[in-house]
């Protein structure tokens, strides 16, 4: 008796070793979604973007006119926070500001222009070196930032929103990307209704688009 | 509520008397025992062919099968050329077809004789003798407690060194 | 009531190659004899130890390769495949002898296989488990080695089905895993004997696990006997393909020296000729120390020797067709190629190969020398290092003298490469040598099959067998004990 | 100009050697285990888009010639430098040596900061400091008044800087200024100045019949090679109508090779020859052909038929350069043969020449060591010129800096001479500094820096300007702070116009010329009348000749130039003697035997290399190698030849290479040779095919390409069919079948409608293997054979790197070079003794086939047919079973034996801060995978994203590979062979065109173009 349950046992796990591989290996358990390091300057995406509509292009200034999608420069930053600066009563139902994170950033950026320090953003969406991701294509192809970095607009703190995994990236090359669900996740549901029946948009999905 | 006996013969003549002999007695359900096989046993027995030869056969048709078809859907899958061979090309996906096909049958013929030799076994003891292992060829018969005695004369009468009472 | 004086069948159990064992009177002393040989001993120790140093330092190599990269092997652009494929490609073949005794000669009912089978068989799955790390050595990036294994993954990309590399995955794991298999279940019966002879408690419990409680029950012996007809049917054409699959590796590339239809029947004999030289390696010293020269006697020896012979002849005859073919293609790639080969830069290896895999097994054509332990393990030597250079001469010399002459080169291999092929006869024979002292290296329950059964009749052994004809004693009948 | 902080260029130099090792150990995303920092611009310049290149057009400062470049500057870096189209001299193209010399700004070896020599040792010092110092010992030699005392050497450049020295120098009151230039022929110079009225007419290939080069090397470094190269090459490109070219020289440098006819004769004959062929067109002249002929060993008939010739071909081009103390004497007779036979004006343009005069030889440094062992010099400037190791020992010109005060030097790297200096000031690199030079009479070529200084460097200019203003002399002459306004001011149109110039980085106007008091005594010496034999004792003509890739030593430092194989010997990484195999024979003496040459002067010994282009009487050892310093790639390799020479100069005052005669004899060793030729011949494998203009004209395809006995004859197929062949199965062919995916015609991808290909021309090509560097400099290709990069002979090796195999070119000795393109060097005829031979140059690369035996025996997909028919290579994906090479026929992949990628390794190819140089847009491949040529893939999808960017479609011609665009010689030509708006696909259709191995069928797309050849005789 013994002898049968314990072979039984051994064979079960055997068993469940390999299907959590396969299931591993297939769900790509190895990607780094979720990953949200604490950042230098805790900048407050829902603030800037939600409550005061700047457009993601405002500081990702190359997204639509290079691979990178570019940092903004403490300078940038500054262009407004020379003058929006230190706490101030909640008005118009907008919040006290974050004086926490103003003060990292001005951490940065003390005395004039040419004593400022960059910001040593942590890295969260990488890939790896031999895949090339030319932003500007996607960005220019209609791709709603969304898409692939989530509701960053929502998040105090970014994360990895996509795995970022080959199977991830092929599927929307294969199956085409569609205008009304970017629209969706970019929050314009008018539009999105609008783009309803807009083809979806398929891109080339042999090896060496994106690897050289 | 059978009994059983377990009966040891030294001599291979003395075993096949002594199947003889049960079978003469109409006696039906009885296991030889020989260290290797012989074919003056299967002589005596007439036993009917071993039914193994399915499960190859199925083991080996599903191996093939699924060795032309992981290689060919995989293939349309995510059309590559290479070589300027077709992409699904199916002549050299005959050496996957054939090699799964050997692997897959091969173990599932042994796994019919796991299955129809009834083992692994979870115990030796019953209607057995370590002995069956070595030099001696054994009977194992399983009759009624009336028949009991008919049984072991049976046995002796063909020259058992020794006759035991299972249970 | 029947008797044995006329015999009950006239179906024998095995061929009746004179290969009986009169020194073998019974069962009991074939249990006695060959669990015996199960004896740890000093001698044992000191190889085994020896073996695994060997296979600690290969190991250590190999790391080392990893860490600096294959740059520290001896490889010599173009030639970008050395020391690690020949190897694969030996040990692959060393692996083919096994299947085809236990495998084609049980289905050609040769008798002579039933004594060496066992220790044939050990020596294909370890020799399998050596060849099947030397594609993984010799790759440069080896923890990526499993993409060669289809399975689904987040990649959506899946093996190139048309590489034969690919189709070597497949056919060398079918290829252990069925060896294995098939050595395991002829092990079974052996086991129980084991079992039911074994003291020790702990070892009993072992053995009743591996045994699977096989008792030697008629139907048991049925059901084995059929799947192991069938296992054989299944190893014969695998054994076949294996070898056919390996030299489509060269056969399937354009390279001059490679690109031949004639590959795959020349590489299978040559793989089957390697195996049985190591078969002799492995048996002879056997024998002699386990004291088992009336178990495994000359006349089996003779028998295989008898095939050794045939198979180096195939082989000799596929390296001068290889040569014609050349002439006659009038393919100058072809020509220059071979005749680098044989009298070029080249000429010392190939000299090696033909005179050790073409020349020297033709002495076997003497009785004499085919029924002389020494000089058969002398000659199985010999065989080993041919067949290992022939591997080489494929590899190398096409390599280093292909189409574009500006790229014409040479090679020598490093210590690295010389490392790792000592460990793997480290490996090998680590294995091997646990298994003689763990295993019966002969199959009790086969050998049992040829001894003439006790009979009431006092029948005597000496002038019966159970095939029913009669045995002529020569004074020369092997197996007396020495 | 853009200020990017130093952070930018960190940041990416970061991310480059994670992708070093990321490519090679994490393929599943695990690099995300590392914690990695985006640092952005502290203030976002205007005009620089992140991520997108930014092109600058600027000047190379290798040679003399000074071509226009263009050079690409991403985020803060310049990455790689390409000829500026719009440039007189060199219309786009780009010289191995120009390529080069990023690895020169980016050179490890480079000083860092100011240093000062104290306790007997350079070390770092402050500006301040440095300066002081020399402040310091001005004025004492002031106060000595010895102001004239103070003397400036620098590397001479076209351009206004050193009529800057010079007003310097005046200003101070100091001594004369030497501009040194060790390479330019200053005496066919001066010859052509007094015969043409110009330093150097522009030639004109195309318009003669037949061209005769005495000695002349027109295509390795004698005068512009770029310019030269490209007439020439379209010269050679009218095939049948091609001038016939005959090369006369004991030795067939490059040039040589590319000639129709050698004429082997004795070094030192050449200006017999020269009179003798004056006379013969009808010059004034005082040889004869018999005098000729016994003086070179050539046969008068053969002379008299060149002399035959030339009367019949006109116009002609005779051009006369060579190393002898006779220089002057036969460029002379070269020009007056010229006159002759009517040349001048119509092959020989002197209005149009350019304007490079001004420079001195190596005759004025000698009298300047005089001078210094004499203890007349109190301070010496040394800038860019390496005396020390370019001047024969007999100079004495170390020994003469010893007895200096003051020694300054502002090189960049610690060559011999700057690491026997006191203070270094080191420059700017070119390519950070501001400069001008006038390429052609007339036109102004402007040099900008293309980025922020990499070190704490300071340009010459700029520090000559703060010290005139510090010194009250001088203060008043100095009105403009920064060397850049000075040009500005000088500039026509002023600063607005010289901006707007920038762009194209041309502008009208001229350099500043040379002050004639500092050119006086820089002028050349009266040319030596009187003929001088070659004399000595030993039964050798020794001929010395600069190197193509390291000129006279200047490259040494430079791995990519150590590791370009000479494309005559096609040797790396060594130094060698060349003997003809006749000789050595004699001598007993095999390919890698040491060979010990001894002249008066001294000895060098190195490896035998066995030559067909030498002459029997003669050995010839290269330049460039031999350093004592100058860097870890240059330090300690080879010989220096300059150590057998004697000094002796000619009429122009520079250095007479081949001076001497030598004994040569058999030396202790061998060692073998460092070269990447399997074997010389093509065994008649038709890789190289030739036909002759005869049977051009007589519409043979020459012998049509190489078919096996009873092979089925192929129709020609230019890789213009399907992405790929049909296939056994007829899927691929069908047009119905729908089993094809993308790579049916009308998939939506649309990518099957392209089909990348290239056109070699053989009959342009000239073996000068810029194509070569430019892959290197394009793909991130690493060098591997620095000493340190070989693999390890022993399983333990101590720290001093014993156990490993520190042999320079270790790794070429293994075959293991990474050239993703080679130039193949294949010698027809010469076997059975007699002296001429032909040469044909190959330029091998993956070959793109349609049906690529590599692919289909990938287990991975790694290398894999793309649907616009490249052949790719997918680094990521590769696990390295190297059987892709095995399978390929033309040997064009190559594996990364080691870590050449990883910082951590010995064998890393790019230390800081060479990585800075690495092409963002190509993976640096990891240990254990396997490479080669992508056709510059990350080009074709640049231009792909671009079009799509800007909603159009690729358009014929847009762009082009590295290769291709770097070639002086216009022989290679890529793009879409499937539409006609491409130029290649009408090359493809070119009779002349065949493929490699056709009848392997493997349909490449890479179509050669029979070579034309003119072979003598009469015609």
């Amino acid at each position: 008796m013994s002898q049968r349950r314990s072979w039984a046992l051994a064979s079960g796990f055997f068993a469940i070793a390999v299907a959590a591989l396969g299931l591993s290996a297939y769900s790509g358990a190895s990607s780094s979604q979720g990953y949200a390091p604490p950042q230098p300057v805790n900048f407050p995406h829902p603030r800037h973007v939600k409550q005061l509509g700047m457009n993601c292009l405002y500081c990702h200034y190359t997204a639509n006119r290079s691979p990178d999608p570019g940092l903004p420069a403490v300078g940038t930053c500054m262009g407004c926070h020379q003058v929006v600066r230190g706490p101030r009563q909640a008005i118009q139902g907008i919040a006290d500001r974050d004086t926490a994170a103003l003060n990292q950033l001005l951490s940065y950026a003390k005395g004039t222009s040419d004593q400022w320090k960059p910001i040593p953003w942590i890295r969260i969406h990488k890939l790896p070196e031999y895949v090339h991701f030319p932003h500007f294509r996607h960005v220019n192809a209609g791709v709603t930032c969304q898409t692939c970095h989530g509701p960053v607009p929502e998040m105090q703190r970014v994360y990895q929103y996509a795995s970022l995994n080959m199977g991830w990236c092929v599927n929307c090359h294969v199956k085409g990307y569609k205008l009304a669900d970017g629209l969706l996740a970019a929050g314009d549901t008018a539009g999105a209704r609008a783009a309803a029946n807009v083809e979806p948009k398929k891109a080339r999905y042999d090896c060496s688009v994106c690897h050289f | 509520m059978t009994r059983g006996l377990v009966a040891a013969y030294r001599e291979l003549d003395a075993l096949i008397d002594a199947i003889e002999a049960l079978q003469h007695r109409k006696f039906t359900r009885f296991t030889v025992y020989t260290p290797t096989p012989r074919h003056e046993i299967d002589h005596a027995l007439k036993p009917p062919t071993s039914k193994i030869r399915l499960f190859t056969l199925i083991g080996g048709l599903c191996g093939v099968t699924f060795g032309y078809w992981i290689a060919i859907w995989t293939s349309d899958y995510w059309p590559m050329v290479v070589g300027g061979k077709a992409i699904a090309s199916w002549i050299p996906y005959t050496i996957i077809g054939f090699e799964v096909m050997v692997l897959v049958g091969a173990l599932s013929t042994v796994y019919g004789m796991f299955i129809l030799s009834r083992v692994p076994k979870i115990t030796q003891t019953i209607g057995f003798d370590p002995r069956f292992t070595g030099g001696d060829f054994g009977i194992y018969v399983e009759t009624t407690p009336e028949r009991l005695k008919e049984a072991e004369d049976a046995l002796r009468e063909a020259g058992a060194v020794e006759v035991t009472n299972e249970r | 009531m029947a008797t044995l004086v006329e015999p009950l069948d006239q179906r024998p159990n095995v061929a009746t190659a004179n290969i009986q064992l009169p020194a073998v009177e019974s069962y009991e002393q074939v249990d006695r004899e060959i669990a015996g040989t199960l004896v740890p001993t000093t001698g044992w120790f000191a190889l085994l130890g020896i073996s695994i140093a060997f296979f600690l330092w290969g190991a250590g190599a190999w790391v080392y390769q990893i860490y600096w990269g294959l740059g520290n092997a001896g490889y010599n652009p173009p030639v970008m495949w050395g020391v690690y494929i020949i190897s694969f490609v030996f040990w692959v073949g060393i692996g083919h002898a096994g299947t085809l005794i236990s495998a084609i000669l049980y289905l050609f009912r040769a008798g002579f296989r039933t004594t060496i089978y066992r220790c044939a068989e050990a020596m294909t799955v370890f020799a399998v488990m050596t060849a099947g790390l030397f594609p993984i050595i010799h790759i440069g990036r080896p923890w990526k080695f499993f993409w060669l294994v289809p399975y689904p993954n987040w990649r959506l990309i899946w093996p190139n089905f048309k590489s034969p590399l690919v189709w070597d995955v497949f056919a060398i794991s079918t290829y252990l895993t069925v060896s294995a298999t098939f050595l395991y279940v002829g092990l079974i019966p052996d086991i129980a004997v084991l079992r039911d002879r074994a003291t020790n408690p702990v070892k009993k419990r072992i053995l009743a696990v591996m045994s699977l409680g096989w008792r030697n029950s008629e139907p048991e012996w049925r059901h084995f006997a059929r799947m192991y007809l069938f296992l054989a049917a299944f190893s014969t054409p695998l054994v076949l393909s294996v070898h056919s699959v390996v030299s489509f590796d060269f056969a399937m590339a354009v390279t001059p020296g490679w690109h031949a239809t004639i590959f795959p029947p020349y590489f299978v004999a040559g793989a089957i000729f390697s195996g049985i030289g190591m078969v002799f390696t492995i048996i002879i010293p056997i024998r002699k120390f386990f004291r088992l020269q009336h178990i495994v006697t000359i006349n089996h020896l003779d028998a295989a020797a008898k095939l050794a012979l045939f198979t180096s002849m195939v082989v000799g005859c596929a390296y001068l067709i290889e040569f014609w073919v050349a002439w006659y293609s009038a393919n100058e790639f072809e020509q220059a190629y071979f005749w680098n080969r044989v009298f070029g830069q080249w000429w010392w290896a190939a000299w090696i190969m033909l005179s050790c895999n073409m020349i020297f097994p033709l002495s076997l054509f003497s009785q004499k020398l085919r029924r002389n332990p020494t000089w058969l393990f002398i000659l199985s030597i010999l065989i080993n290092i041919g067949m290992w250079y022939e591997r080489f001469v494929i590899i190398v010399p096409s390599l280093s003298h292909e189409f574009e002459p500006w790229q014409w080169s040479g090679y020598v291999p490093s210590w690295v490469d010389v490392s790792i092929l000592a460990g793997s006869f480290g490996w090998f024979f680590m294995w091997f040598l646990l298994f003689i002292k763990n295993l019966p290296v002969i199959a009790i329950a086969e050998v049992k099959e040829i001894i003439p059964p006790r009979l009431r009749s006092h029948a005597p052994v000496a002038d019966i067998d159970v095939t029913g004809h009669h045995v002529d004693y020569s004074p020369e009948t092997p197996g007396e004990r020495e | 100009m853009t200020q990017p902080p130093k952070t930018v260029v960190k940041r990416r130099e970061f991310l480059k050697v994670l992708g070093s090792t990321g490519a090679a150990a994490t393929a599943v995303g695990c690099s995300m285990e590392r914690v990695e920092q985006l640092i952005p611009y502290v203030v976002s310049p205007d005009h620089t888009v992140p991520g997108v290149s930014t092109n600058y057009a600027t000047i190379c400062r290798e040679c003399a010639a000074a071509c226009g470049v263009i050079a690409e500057v991403r985020d803060g870096r310049a990455i790689k430098l390409e000829g500026n189209p719009d440039h007189p001299v060199n219309r786009g193209a780009l010289c191995a040596r120009g390529q080069a010399a990023l690895q020169g700004l980016y050179n490890p070896d480079r000083y860092r900061g100011p240093m000062i020599r104290r306790d007997n040792r350079l070390q770092p010092a402050t500006w301040d400091e440095a300066l002081a110092r020399v402040r310091q010992g001005l004025d004492e030699a002031r106060a000595a008044n010895a102001a004239s005392g103070v003397r400036f050497v620098s590397q001479h450049e076209n351009g206004s800087f050193p009529g800057f020295v010079d007003q310097w120098m005046a200003a101070g009151g100091f001594g004369a200024h030497i501009a040194f230039d060790a390479e330019a022929d200053l005496a066919a110079r001066a010859a052509n100045q007094a015969e043409y009225g110009s330093a150097w007419p522009a030639l004109d290939f195309t318009a003669a019949h037949l061209i005769v080069s005495i000695g002349a090397d027109f295509l390795d470094g004698w005068g512009s090679s770029v310019a030269h190269q490209l007439s020439f090459a379209d010269a050679r490109a009218k095939l049948g109508a091609a001038p016939r070219f005959v090369y006369i020289g004991a030795r067939r440098s490059l040039t040589g090779l590319n000639a129709d006819e050698w004429i082997a004769c004795r070094p030192g004959s050449e200006l017999a020859i020269a009179e003798g062929l004056l006379g013969a067109v009808g010059g004034t002249s005082t040889g004869t052909m018999a005098v000729a002929a016994t003086a070179s060993g050539v046969t008068e008939a053969a002379l008299q038929r060149l002399a035959d010739e030339l009367r019949a071909a006109r116009p002609s081009l005779v051009l006369g350069g060579v190393n002898t103390p006779d220089a002057y004497l036969v460029s002379q007779a070269a020009a007056r043969i010229n006159r002759a036979a009517g040349n001048v004006g119509v092959t020989v343009k002197p209005d149009q020449g350019s304007t490079i005069g001004g420079a001195d030889g190596a005759r004025a440094l000698a009298a300047l060591a005089t001078e210094m062992n004499a203890g007349t010099v109190r301070v010496l400037f040394v800038r860019g010129a390496n005396p020390v190791y370019t001047l024969p020992k007999a100079a004495q010109f170390a020994e003469g800096m010893a007895k200096v005060p003051l020694k300054v030097s502002f090189s960049s790297y610690p060559d011999e001479t700057s690491e026997l200096c006191d203070v270094v000031l080191p420059d700017h690199h070119a390519l950070e500094s501001w400069g001008d030079s006038e390429p052609v009479r007339g036109t102004l070529g402007l040099q900008q820096p293309v980025m922020d200084p990499l070190f704490n460097t300071r340009a010459t200019a700029d520090v000559l300007i703060a010290m005139a203003r510090a010194d009250t002399a001088m203060a008043a002459r100095y009105t403009n702070a920064m060397y850049r306004d000075a040009l500005t001011s000088r500039y026509g149109g002023g600063q607005g116009a010289f901006t707007a110039a920038l762009s194209t980085g041309l502008g009208q106007g001229s350099a500043l010329a040379r002050s004639t008091a500092a050119s006086s005594a820089a002028a050349p010496a009266a040319p030596t009348a009187a003929p001088q034999a070659i004399a000595g004792d030993g039964e050798f003509f020794l001929v010395v000749h600069p190197s193509p890739a390291l000129g006279a030593g200047a490259g040494a430092n430079k791995p990519w130039l150590q590791e370009l194989p000479d494309p005559v010997s096609k040797i790396a990484w060594q130094s060698w003697v060349e003997i003809h195999p006749s000789t050595a024979a004699r001598l007993g003496v095999h390919a890698g035997d040491h060979l010990t040459v001894t002249t008066a002067a001294g000895s060098v010994t190195a490896p035998a290399y066995l030559y067909l282009g030498i002459h029997p009487e003669a050995v010839a050892v290269s330049l460039g190698q031999g350093h004592t310093a100058y860097g870890r790639y240059a330090q300690g390799l080879g010989v220096n030849a300059v150590d057998t020479l004697g000094a002796t100069y000619d009429g122009g005052g520079r250095l007479a290479w081949t001076q001497a005669k030598a004994r040569v004899a058999k030396a202790a060793g061998h060692s073998r040779l460092v070269s990447t030729e399997g074997s010389a011949r093509q065994h008649g494998r038709g890789i190289a095919q030739a036909l002759t203009a005869a049977q051009l004209a007589a519409g043979e395809t020459g012998g049509a390409h190489h078919e096996f006995i009873g092979d089925a004859s192929h129709e020609f197929l230019p890789g213009l069919r399907a992405p790929v062949a049909n296939d056994a199965q007829g899927d691929l062919g069908s047009q119905s079948s729908t089993k094809k995916g993308m790579y049916a015609d009308d998939h939506w991808s649309g990518m099957a409608s392209r089909r990348w290909a290239m056109t070699i021309d053989l009959s342009r090509c000239t073996g000068c293997s810029a194509c070569v560097t430019a892959c290197y400099a394009e793909n991130n290709i690493p060098t591997v054979g620095a000493r340190w990069q070989g693999r390890s002979l022993r399983p333990f090796h101590t720290a001093d790197g014993a156990g490993w195999d520190s042999t320079p070119g270790a790794n070429i000795l293994k075959g293991r070079e990474m050239a993703w393109l080679r130039i193949e060097r294949y010698f027809e005829g010469g076997e059975s003794g007699e002296t001429d031979f032909e040469t044909r140059f190959v330029p091998m690369l993956c070959q793109h086939c349609g049906n690529a035996p590599c692919e289909s025996v990938c287990p991975v997909f790694a290398t894999y047919h793309a649907p616009d028919g490249l052949n790719v290579q997918v680094y990521n994906r590769c696990v390295g079973t190297r059987y892709c090479s095995n399978a390929c026929p033309y040997k064009v992949r190559y594996f990364n034996w080691h870590g050449y990628g990883e910082a951590e390794r010995r064998q890393f190819a790019f230390p800081d801060p060479l990585h800075l140089q690495l092409n963002p847009d190509v993976t640096v491949r990891g240990k254990g995978v396997m490479e080669k040529c992508t056709f510059c893939v990350q080009r074709i999808r640049d231009a792909e994203n671009r079009a799509t960017a800007e909603g159009r479609s690729v358009e014929g011609d847009e762009f082009t590979t590295a290769c291709a665009q770097a070639c002086p010689s216009r022989a290679i030509v890529f793009g879409d062979a499937a539409s006609e708006e491409w130029s290649v696909a009408r090359q493809v259709e070119d009779p002349r065109a065949y493929h490699v191995f056709e009848e392997l069928n493997t349909y490449t797309a890479v179509v050669y173009l029979k070579k034309v050849n003119h072979p003598g005789g009469p015609r």
